[in-house]
């Protein structure tokens, strides 16, 4: 062990990692200390021995001394709930006003008037700047087809209704400019053209709606920098917390409710297996739909308040009129916003004691409505990035289509001597080309038509006389007077055309394939030369760019979806003689095969290290959805699987593969088949492997799904051509546009006037006065997800910059204006951690008492012996892999997801190797199920005197359980079932307690989170959903965990703030990571507020768990980034194909800078006061 | 089956491709015969064009005015002379006053010194470059915009030399054409135009290319930045003997500028926002000639194909962008033609004259060849489509015409062409 | 009152015409400044054009392309070195050879004599007209129509000198851009052919003219003739202080050609019927820069008004033909233009130039003058139509377009205002 030199304050665990310096756990924990039993010390140390983690080597960390802040409350997390309340207290106020308000009775009438209309309780109407009230309910609605400019907007307070019309509704001009400015946005604290409030005080004012983040991006102030104390509360994301459902759930609500979506496959799965599970005991599970809704408006309304549905038709003209049909509709669209406002109030009135009741420490509240006030800072190079994007998407597009049309234009030469027929892709297409037609003409038309080109022709002959090759001369000035015979003779035959049919053929000289990729010219405008419709989702692309499988030729089958061709069958040769079909040219593959094996050399070995598909490169609450997602396909949760004897074997072809003869198999390759039925002679047919399992049909060979086999070069351009291999190249550059750019293109930025800024910014001496500063503000509902996580589908998504993939430096486009800095961080393995507490709080309760929590706080990577290392080690596969099973491990996923990632990842695994692979990794980390018996068991054991083995808990082994259950079967005479098991533990393994705990957190009666005490939603209660979703509530204990962390973050950040006065606002929070946007003067006070915050937040959650110490090694973000734009590391340089030069040349912008705990507290002195 | 081996043949045989390139430039109207014309455009100089030649290189002249012309309403046209009285540039003299003095039996040493010096003293110079020429043009063009920041000056024209180190070697001036773009724009905004002008430019080569991947950008060296500009880019096209520069792309900043102007600092000053700045240059500069090159290069296409009697033929096409392409459509007769199929002909071709389709009048070659032979000549030619007249076409009006690109005939009415013929080149500029 | 004055003032005070006109070009964009430039032009030179001028000339050059490409099937395109190194045309030689010579002070006169001879004889030429590279063309381009007489050999392009006599006064290498068509046919028709010709080419200058009269053709004389003519034919035109020849044709027998290919005949025998011919030559060459002055006199009208405050004020408009106007449409706004005005402008300007209709971005410029001196500065700079954006054009879609020629207002949408032009110039085209 490496000692320090300067050690006063070092202090180490009995586990010997290092803790808090002692000045600060004295500060925060009030002299509180952490006791430890001696018994569990031991216990602790006997678990990392059996895990190779005990006596490893550590390094220390130098001791941080630093005076915090004066702290409230009896014990720190008194101390957080005094914050919270302070901070919210007056938005509690409003809100417990407008719950109890009895709403005034809503104007028959509305005014037809550009901005606010106030509607008094005498049906007097006035127009007014704004809405004074402290508090609204309010909804807006925009005309889409006219932009995201606001139409017309609803508010209602405890004391009035008001009105709201946009210039544009009541104005009717031929051009409006597609600028925003705030001018066009609805003022809620602000007179127009204006951007100070009355007296120049901003007040404390709560604005309630549903999805109400929605609202806000319509909202004038909120696009000002600094000012607004405007606050937000959702009665979606209340609903979320309350009664949300996860993402299957609802696709099963709507099942349920509405009949919808029957067809939907996964959905009459688990009907299937939940009918089937439960024909024991007859509890209906379907319980919690009666007690939750989906997220709209009017099925929430329907959940809390009930009575007449809202009627939603009029809201089919927003989103599909014109501006003239709003107009011709204004009372009606009014009454129905107005309805709208009135239903929210109803909805929240229900909500809110619900939600105090569940959701009961003040900082998830106080969280909730900061998270509710995001901005993004934009300035005039968002609209360069989003040319410059499309612009090279669109070039790389159209260079991919020529490709593709060039591919085709080749191709079409194989009919020249029926050369097509031994091509081993192009054989099979349509080649077969049409008759010119003509009418049919009576013969006396087909005389006189024959008399006029005679006539033609004579007319011709009788002009010239002379030889051809003789120079005639120049016209005489009397020919050129005449009309020109040459063009007598063409006006004649052009005359013949009345012998053609009147519709013209399409391209009738054309193989037929061919013909399909044509626009017919007779489709006027929009035609286009060439086989133009041509596109990489067509089943004919794959085939004319020569695509190869492993060498062989790929193949699409309408059963069977695309597979490849491999060639040596011999069985099906002689029926190929008699079928009519296009003959496959099994030579031709066979040649082609010889070729790539000659080019290779020899067969590359299994590659370990294939990199990651793009998909799965994901932040840990992505990877979560993907778990999801392929959980569901999990045929029964893993836990279940032992009991039952269903033995998931390896999934057989479809019947009617039994019914030929012989089952020919292929000696030399192994992969998704042979599937015999299909019957082309001399090749056996294979599928291409499916991210899903291989019963599952492949698509397209292009999917994203693919990317990772054509970089390595499984999946490959047959044809020598570069078309082929460019086209494949560019289909991987493009794709993140593709997706994306909709999403993208459709945020809505408002431009901010000089006045607009903040002096600081328009003083600074890098203000541009042509340039353009403005901001986004991002559509996040705080409580979007069932864990009570923030949803938005383009900032929280984002992935970070990739040097070949178009518009990816997305978020390195937020940018400062002059003057200001992002600050923020991101939490170390923040889930991880989580994870790993709850776990040791269980076990021994002592930080790195668990493997798992040992490895997190302690691990390292370069003695491998961190998480991922050790998990890559253990199976044999990358690191990076091995960060996939270990987050979804961590999510709840099950064994088969991991032999499905595994044989995805490695394609040439096979199933059973796949299979045992996850099998080891699951028991070392997980562990083995135990089982306690119950007293009936005990009780059995006792009678039978049976030598159980039993655990230091007193748990026994499936096989014992087995054992017990067969003689007592055999023992005793009638047909008596035993309930011989109770209680279920994970044992063995890295992970078992911190399972262990999950799960009985997730089984528990009321789960609620240990930290903040927020309830799980009521459709995942335990008495409601029995056994039901335990993924996804296993999976909740985490997130939500998270969740409130953030949310602890957020207060005591905003307490800093406040307390020393740091100029500085929220951002935004990306899952695990939090952004400030801050005056340049005062970054370094803000990353040190921000360290302090961690260091609060981790205290706050050990507390909770009974510790009342923290590890060093967690205490403080390993780096605060203060930079100018959004961005994953500092020094990242954002290089993509849209931004070739990088951010630094193209855009100005230079490196940022991240700063650890010890740089921070050298430039800062460690005062967070101003002026050092 | 079927192979395209542009590439793969490329790298085996670099200088194959490239004499097979330049013979059949030659034999089909290209370039002038001659190992002299072949040198000379391989060397990114002019050199004498045929008649597709001087269409396609007009062609790309065209279209590279409409990209800049169109792109931005502050682009304006010039035309400056090529040769001036000046220090620049690649300086002669004249021949008969020299012959003059060396003729002259009776002067003096000294006496012919003397006079050679004042000869030189009124020689001539030829530019190297348009830069110059858009500078000086840049005081009196202020006016134009109202002294408003950034407009451009466009030219083309031919440019000369740059002289030979070494007098010995000189034996002919080399000329080649520029295009010449000179955008003026605030210091401040001067990099992203840069970046703006490079982007376009490289869009503008590919939009037209076969395999746009050959053409590329890069940023200039040190050592390749012209005097005064502090970056610069290239736009670059792999030719089968390596990598050459087609344009380049110049931040020159205002140096240049001032010194064209002898630093009159005053008569350049334009408006940005409420300043006054002297702009920064960007000099956007293109080798005409070169580009020519570069996409018949890229165009010409070698496939391989086996015939039903198992021969390997190998097919030449030159496959130019329709835009570029000098014939869109060539006429000609069938087998056993006769004065009226001729005349038909002749009525088509000046029908499409007329309407702007550059045609080729096939029927006035006499010399009967085969079908098949016809094809590859005008393959060759790069010939968008080959419309043919048969005796049948007397009879019904229907006549074959047939694809470049796919090899297959189609037939189509004699009155129904042209409109097909205008319609596919209209369409295909904007693929 | 409106009086067309142009004829009448004219005639009386020629220089001040000329003078004016000079004085337009120079401010309309036409000519660049300075003497020297208005000089060159009126001797028959190339100058330093600006926008407008290049454009003009430009839309002349095209003109004549069409003319003689679409005229007849069998005119090919060519395109030749402006330099060479040969005993003809204007020959010099580089400087730096000379300048070595002259500092060497060890050099005796002989060995002076003995190098500047040397240095003669690497001497380079540059071409004085076009005719000689199209004749040396002849024997390649011969395959092109398989031998078969008439056929044509066209090209534009840059000349130099001829180099002055006099040594002393050359301070520069005048220049002039010459058009070019070399004629080959049978000799028993080349008469007929150069009437032909002549008959076309005086029919296409005066297509274009506002005055057609001034136009005009007559035999060269004897002493005017080419070396080798038999006969020649100008074209004239009748500038202000005098007639001037725009181009000359030459039925030149077949006398040069021979000179050209060193009489080897057999390489130049082409058919006539059964027999073998060695070709007449007929040549059709014009100065395109004299030409372009041609037009600018012959399309300025003076036309005298009285304003409403009875002030008389002299009206110049360059009514150019609508086909050679090089701007047709400026787009212009209102007083009070706003961002949104400019907007719409930008978006307009853009339609336009993609629709290919030349315009002109006058929203650019942001000082507010009156409509009445906009009007007048768009007369003199001959633009067709001026199309104005206002207010009312955000809220209702009319716009104001006006007509150089009628001075007249019309209201239009804004969404018929492209077609409208299109129509416009195609229609013009054809009277």
């Amino acid at each position: 062990l490496k000692q320090n030199q300067d050690s006063h304050q070092t202090r180490l665990n009995p586990l010997k990692i290092q803790m808090l310096s002692r000045n600060l756990q004295e500060q925060i924990f009030r002299g509180l200390a952490q006791e430890y039993e001696e018994k569990d010390v031991e216990r602790s140390m006997r678990h990392l021995e059996r895990h190779q983690l005990w006596g490893k080597e550590v390094t220390l960390q130098p001791d941080v001394e630093l005076k915090l802040p004066h702290m409230y409350g009896d014990d720190i997390d008194g101390h957080f709930r005094i914050l919270a309340q302070k901070q919210s207290f007056p938005y509690l106020e409003a809100a417990s006003v407008l719950q109890q308000a009895e709403l005034p009775p809503m104007p028959e009438e509305w005014a037809w008037e550009v901005g606010w209309t106030y509607y008094g309780p005498n049906g007097e109407c006035r127009k007014v700047d704004f809405p004074e009230e402290n508090v609204l309910v309010f909804d807006v609605e925009v005309c889409l087809s006219e932009g995201h400019c606001p139409t017309l907007a609803v508010a209602v307070s405890p004391t009035a209704w008001y009105s709201w019309c946009s210039k544009r509704l009541i104005e009717d001009r031929y051009t409006w400019s597609d600028r925003l400015t705030p001018a066009d946005l609805i003022p809620l604290e602000t007179s127009a053209n204006s951007s100070k409030p009355p007296k120049g005080r901003w007040k404390e004012r709560l604005v309630v709606g549903h999805n109400v983040s929605f609202d806000r991006a319509h909202i004038k102030e909120q696009y000002l920098l600094k000012g607004s104390k405007v606050r937000f509360l959702d009665t979606m994301s209340l609903h979320m917390a309350i009664s949300g459902l996860t993402g299957f759930q609802r696709s099963l609500w709507m099942a349920s409710k509405h009949g919808k979506r029957r067809g939907l496959q996964e959905v009459k799965e688990h009907m299937r297996k939940t009918s089937l599970r439960h024909e024991g005991p007859k509890i209906g599970s379907m319980d919690w739909v009666n007690i939750s809704s989906i997220n709209n408006l009017a099925d929430v309304h329907a959940l809390y308040v009930g009575g007449k549905p809202l009627k939603k038709e009029a809201r089919d003209i927003f989103v599909k009129g014109s501006m003239l049909d709003v107009r011709n509709n204004f009372q009606e669209l009014m009454q129905y916003c107005a309805l709208d406002v009135l239903a929210t109030h109803e909805v929240f009135t229900q909500q809110l004691p619900l939600f105090m009741e569940r959701c009961p420490h003040p900082v998830t509240f106080a969280g909730m409505l900061e998270m509710g006030v995001c901005y993004l800072p934009v300035n005039q190079n968002w609209d360069r990035y989003l040319e410059d994007s499309q612009s090279t998407y669109d070039e790389l597009e159209r260079e991919m289509k020529k490709s593709l049309m060039i591919l085709a234009d080749d191709a079409c030469q194989l009919v020249q001597d029926d050369r097509y027929k031994e091509d081993p892709w192009l054989w099979d297409l349509e080649w077969d080309t049409q008759e010119f037609k003509q009418k049919k003409v009576s013969v006396r038309k087909k005389d006189r038509a024959k008399q006029e080109a005679g006539a033609a022709a004579a007319a011709a002959s009788s002009k010239s006389v002379g030889d051809w090759d003789e120079d005639p001369g120049p016209p005489s000035e009397e020919e050129l007077s005449r009309p020109d015979p040459v063009t007598e003779i063409l006006e004649r035959l052009k005359g013949t055309v009345s012998c053609l049919p009147k519709r013209r053929q399409h391209l009738p000289g054309h193989p037929a394939w061919y013909r399909k990729l044509c626009v017919k010219m007779s489709e006027e405008e929009a035609w286009s030369p060439g086989p133009s419709l041509i596109s990489l989702q067509m089943r004919v692309t794959p085939k004319l760019m020569g695509l190869t499988w492993d060498g062989f030729p790929l193949h699409y089958t309408e059963k069977h979806g695309w597979g490849y061709l491999v060639p040596g069958r011999k069985d099906n040769l002689e029926a190929a003689e008699q079928s009519d079909g296009p003959a496959c040219p099994y030579w031709a593959i066979e040649k082609l095969y010889k070729e790539y094996c000659e080019q290779r050399g020899k067969e590359k070995p299994s590659c370990l290290d294939d990199p990651v598909s793009a998909d799965l490169m994901l932040t840990d609450s992505s990877v979560w959805e993907t778990v999801e997602q392929l959980s569901r396909l999990d045929d029964i949760s893993d836990d279940e699987a032992p009991l039952r004897t269903v033995q998931s074997k390896r999934t057989k072809g479809p019947k009617d593969m039994e019914v030929l003869p012989e089952e020919s198999e292929c000696p030399y390759h192994h992969g998704n088949g042979p599937y015999n039925d299909v019957n082309i002679p001399g090749c056996w047919f294979f599928k291409l492997p499916h991210k899903d399992g291989n019963v599952n049909n492949v698509g397209s060979p292009f999917s994203k799904d693919f990317l990772s086999k054509m970089e390595d070069g499984t999946l490959q351009a047959g044809r020598a051509g570069t078309n082929s291999t460019r086209a494949l190249e560019i289909n991987k550059m493009i794709s993140f546009w593709r997706n994306a750019h909709k999403r993208i293109c459709s945020q809505k930025v408002v431009w901010l006037r000089k006045v607009e800024l903040p002096r600081a910014v328009t003083t600074h001496e890098h203000f541009d006065e042509q340039g353009q500063y403005g901001a986004i503000l991002p559509q996040v509902i705080t409580a979007g997800t069932v864990t009570r996580r923030a949803v938005e589908p383009t900032w929280l998504t984002a992935s970070n910059a990739r040097k070949d993939r178009v518009g990816s430096e997305l978020k390195a486009m937020v940018q400062v204006p002059p003057g200001y800095h992002l600050v923020g961080a991101d939490v170390d393995s923040q889930e991880l951690w989580i994870a790993a507490i709850l776990g040791e709080a269980h076990f021994a309760g002592m930080h790195g008492c668990t493997a798992f929590g040992w490895m997190t706080l302690q691990g390292k990577k370069s003695q491998g012996t961190d998480l991922h290392s050790r998990t890559a080690e253990a199976v044999g596969i990358s690191r990076e892999h091995a960060k996939v099973f270990n987050y979804g491990r961590i999510y709840g996923a099950g064994k088969p997801f991991a032999e499905r990632l595994l044989m995805q990842f490695n394609h040439r695994l096979s199933q059973p190797e796949a299979a045992t692979k996850a099998q080891q990794m699951y028991a070392l980390t997980k562990g083995l199920r135990r089982y306690q018996l119950t007293e009936e068991g005990e009780w059995l054991v006792e009678r039978l005197g049976l030598e159980v083995e039993r655990a230091e808990d007193g748990s026994i082994s499936l096989q014992e359980v087995r054992r017990i259950g067969k003689l007592a079967g055999r023992r005793s005479n009638n047909k008596r079932k035993w309930e011989l098991v109770g209680h279920r533990v994970w044992a063995g393994g890295t992970e078992s307690q911190m399972f262990n705990k999950l799960e009985s957190i997730a089984h528990s009666d009321q789960p609620s989170t240990p930290v903040l005490g927020c309830r799980i939603s009521r459709a995942l209660e335990p008495t409601v959903v029995k056994d039901e979703f335990i993924t996804s509530r296993v999976n909740w204990v985490v997130q939500s965990s998270a969740v409130d962390y953030l949310h602890l973050m957020l207060v005591a950040m905003r307490w800093l703030f406040e307390e020393y006065d740091i100029d500085g606002r929220f951002c935004i929070s990306i899952h695990d990571e939090v952004r400030y946007l801050v005056r340049s003067e005062d970054r370094y006070r803000a990353a040190l507020a921000l360290q302090i915050t961690n260091l609060l937040t981790r205290c706050m959650f050990a507390y909770k768990l009974g510790m009342k110490d923290l590890p060093q090694s967690v205490a403080f973000f390993s780096a605060v980034d203060i930079d100018q734009c959004l961005r994953k590391e500092v020094t990242m340089d954002c290089m993509t194909p849209s931004n070739p030069t990088g951010l630094e040349s193209r855009y100005g912008l230079p490196q940022g800078e991240a700063l650890d705990i010890y740089q921070i507290i050298d430039i800062t002195k460690g005062s967070l006061a101003k002026g050092r | 089956m079927l192979t395209d081996c542009t590439k793969s043949t490329a790298t085996n045989n670099n200088s194959d491709l490239t004499s097979a390139l330049m013979q059949l430039c030659a034999s089909r109207y290209y370039i002038a015969h001659g190992e002299f014309h072949s040198n000379s455009i391989q060397r990114g100089r002019s050199c004498g064009y045929g008649p597709l030649g001087v269409d396609l290189k007009s062609n790309i002249v065209d279209q590279w005015w409409i990209s800049v012309m169109r792109s931005r309403a502050q682009v304006f046209g010039i035309s400056t002379l090529q040769s001036a009285r000046d220090k620049e540039g690649v300086r002669l003299v004249d021949n008969s006053a020299i012959e003059q003095t060396v003729s002259n039996n009776e002067l003096t040493k000294e006496q012919i010194k003397t006079r050679l010096q004042h000869v030189l003293q009124r020689s001539v110079s030829f530019r190297t470059s348009l830069l110059k020429g858009a500078l000086e043009q840049f005081a009196p063009s202020l006016e134009l915009v109202n002294k408003k920041l950034p407009f451009g000056l466009a030219e083309t024209g031919v440019c000369h030399g740059p002289a030979a180190e070494n007098a010995d070697s000189i034996d002919w001036l080399p000329e080649f054409t520029e295009s010449s773009l000179v955008w003026f724009c605030t210091p401040r905004t001067s990099s992203q135009w840069l970046d703006y002008w490079s982007r376009q430019r490289l869009q503008w080569w590919r939009k037209f290319a076969l395999g746009p991947s050959d053409f590329n950008c890069c940023d200039a060296t040190d050592e390749e930045l012209q005097s005064g500009a502090s970056r610069g880019v290239k736009i670059l096209y792999r030719f089968p003997w390596g990598t050459e520069t087609l344009e380049t792309l110049h931040n020159l900043g205002s140096t240049e500028l001032l010194n064209s102007h002898r630093g009159s600092r005053t008569k350049l000053h334009c408006k940005d926002g409420r300043n006054s700045v002297v702009p920064h240059v960007i000099s956007v500069s293109g080798n005409i000639d070169r580009g020519v090159l570069a996409y018949l290069f890229n165009s010409l296409q070698w496939l391989k194909k086996v015939d039903n009697k198992q021969k390997l033929h190998q097919r030449q096409v030159l496959k130019l962008h329709p835009t570029l392409s000098p014939v869109k459509v060539a006429v000609d007769v069938g087998r056993g033609s006769t004065m009226e199929l001729r005349q038909v002909c002749e009525g088509l071709l000046q029908e499409f004259l007329e309407a702007g389709i550059s045609a080729w009048p096939g029927y006035l070659d006499t010399t009967h060849s085969s079908l098949e032979l016809m094809h590859s000549k005008y393959d060759e030619m790069g010939v968008l489509f080959t419309v043919m007249i048969s005796e049948n076409t007397l009879e019904n009006g229907l006549l074959s015409i047939r694809s470049r690109d796919t090899t297959i005939r189609e037939t189509m009415h004699i009155s129904e062409v042209k409109t097909f013929l205008l319609k596919f080149i209209s369409a295909a500029a904007n693929v």
